[in-house]
């Protein structure tokens, strides 16, 4: 299998999944994650809370997925997204991608983050002291 | 035809559940089916936007909807 | 310290250089992992031999790292790179980038990379079955 | 004066050493450097290209070479 999509309520693995893209015709890899930041506008957030359309989210990465390997020569591409509620610093995706040279690894992977971040149905919430938030959900 | 809908998300707290059943006519569109909910769900009307998935595709406003269909309320996304 | 130079004979690691530059206040991470490929122009890679002028070499990429931050909003920024006889499979160099939003984080860590490939005064022998040589020694 | 040159890379090759001594004019400039040691090893010439590096910082063709510097000859970098 060239590509591996993957959601979890569980902590992910940021080497196993680096270990997962490398191959030895590999010649580079570049890996985003992304990370709960502490804070947004300004204001303290507590958590985050990651909530997934699971059957549906799975099948949009798949085809971002495949629309990566259509248009950059990768070689193997990963995505795993966490579900359920996440402390700063934790790990809510990552997503390596492998190739021969680097600039196909580079330019298929920020596709896949951007992509994903628009099409994919995965929701956060951020929980501040005073209240909490759909990120996106209104104007 | 008696169809459910489910919803994540803001659409969650907005339905004040997870799912929701309704009923439309047998031809009904998605456009037809985003009337109605926000006829009953008026504060569907102050979000950003949001799109209705059929069997885990995102659907069209002049879209079918058959009454085995899976369908769901996909509010503005924020993975990642 | 918001970066960190190193060249080292011992095995780099990924996972350590991606919590060091990890920060609350990270949105998000880019990594570029360079690995040993098995082959080049199709002709099959036994070993490679990196060779660092490590005074200048460690210069230069603290110049790229500056540069990096004077041009994209970036928070931390670490750069290790190996040098001895590495395998097929083994990493020579690891460019770790964090920052609140991605974008910049992609973009230093690609145009360090790049940099890097062309000043740091770094080299790499070619080790095949029939012969050796040093890579872009040569027109 | 007397310099020393650092090599590395295929000027280690070339050179049969890590470093080389030479004596040059004490007003001698980088490309005069160059010249000389193209002299005694023409492989360096079959280059790609090379660069002169003064005190770890790539040095121009026009510029002065001190008996105290610290001089290294640079073929073309791979690293990465």
């Amino acid at each position: 299998m060239q590509t591996e999509i993957k959601i979890s309520s569980e902590t992910l693995n940021i080497q196993a999944c680096i270990d997962w893209v490398m191959l030895p015709e590999s010649g580079g890899i570049d890996v985003f994650i992304g990370t709960v930041r502490n804070a947004t506008k300004g204001k303290a957030v507590l958590r985050l809370e990651f909530e997934a359309y699971e059957k549906m989210a799975l099948a949009e990465m798949e085809k971002i997925a495949a629309q990566a390997l259509e248009k950059w020569p990768v070689q193997k591409l990963l995505i795993h997204h966490r579900t359920g509620v996440l402390a700063v610093g934790e790990v809510p995706v990552i997503i390596a991608v492998s190739a021969a040279h680097r600039d196909a690894a580079f330019e298929a992977c920020r596709y896949v983050i951007d992509t994903l971040k628009q099409t994919v149905p995965i929701w956060k919430k951020e929980i501040f002291e005073d209240g909490e938030v759909w990120v996106a959900a209104h104007p | 035809m008696k169809i459910k809908v489910l919803a994540f998300g803001i659409a969650k707290d907005i339905f004040g559940n997870s799912s929701v059943n309704m009923e439309l006519a047998n031809d009904a569109l998605v456009c037809n089916l985003k009337y109605t909910l926000e006829q009953q769900y008026p504060r569907l009307k102050q979000l950003s936007s949001y799109m209705v998935a059929v069997n885990n595709e995102y659907a069209l406003a002049e879209d079918t909807i058959h009454a085995t269909d899976e369908i769901a309320i996909i509010p503005p996304v924020s993975g990642g």
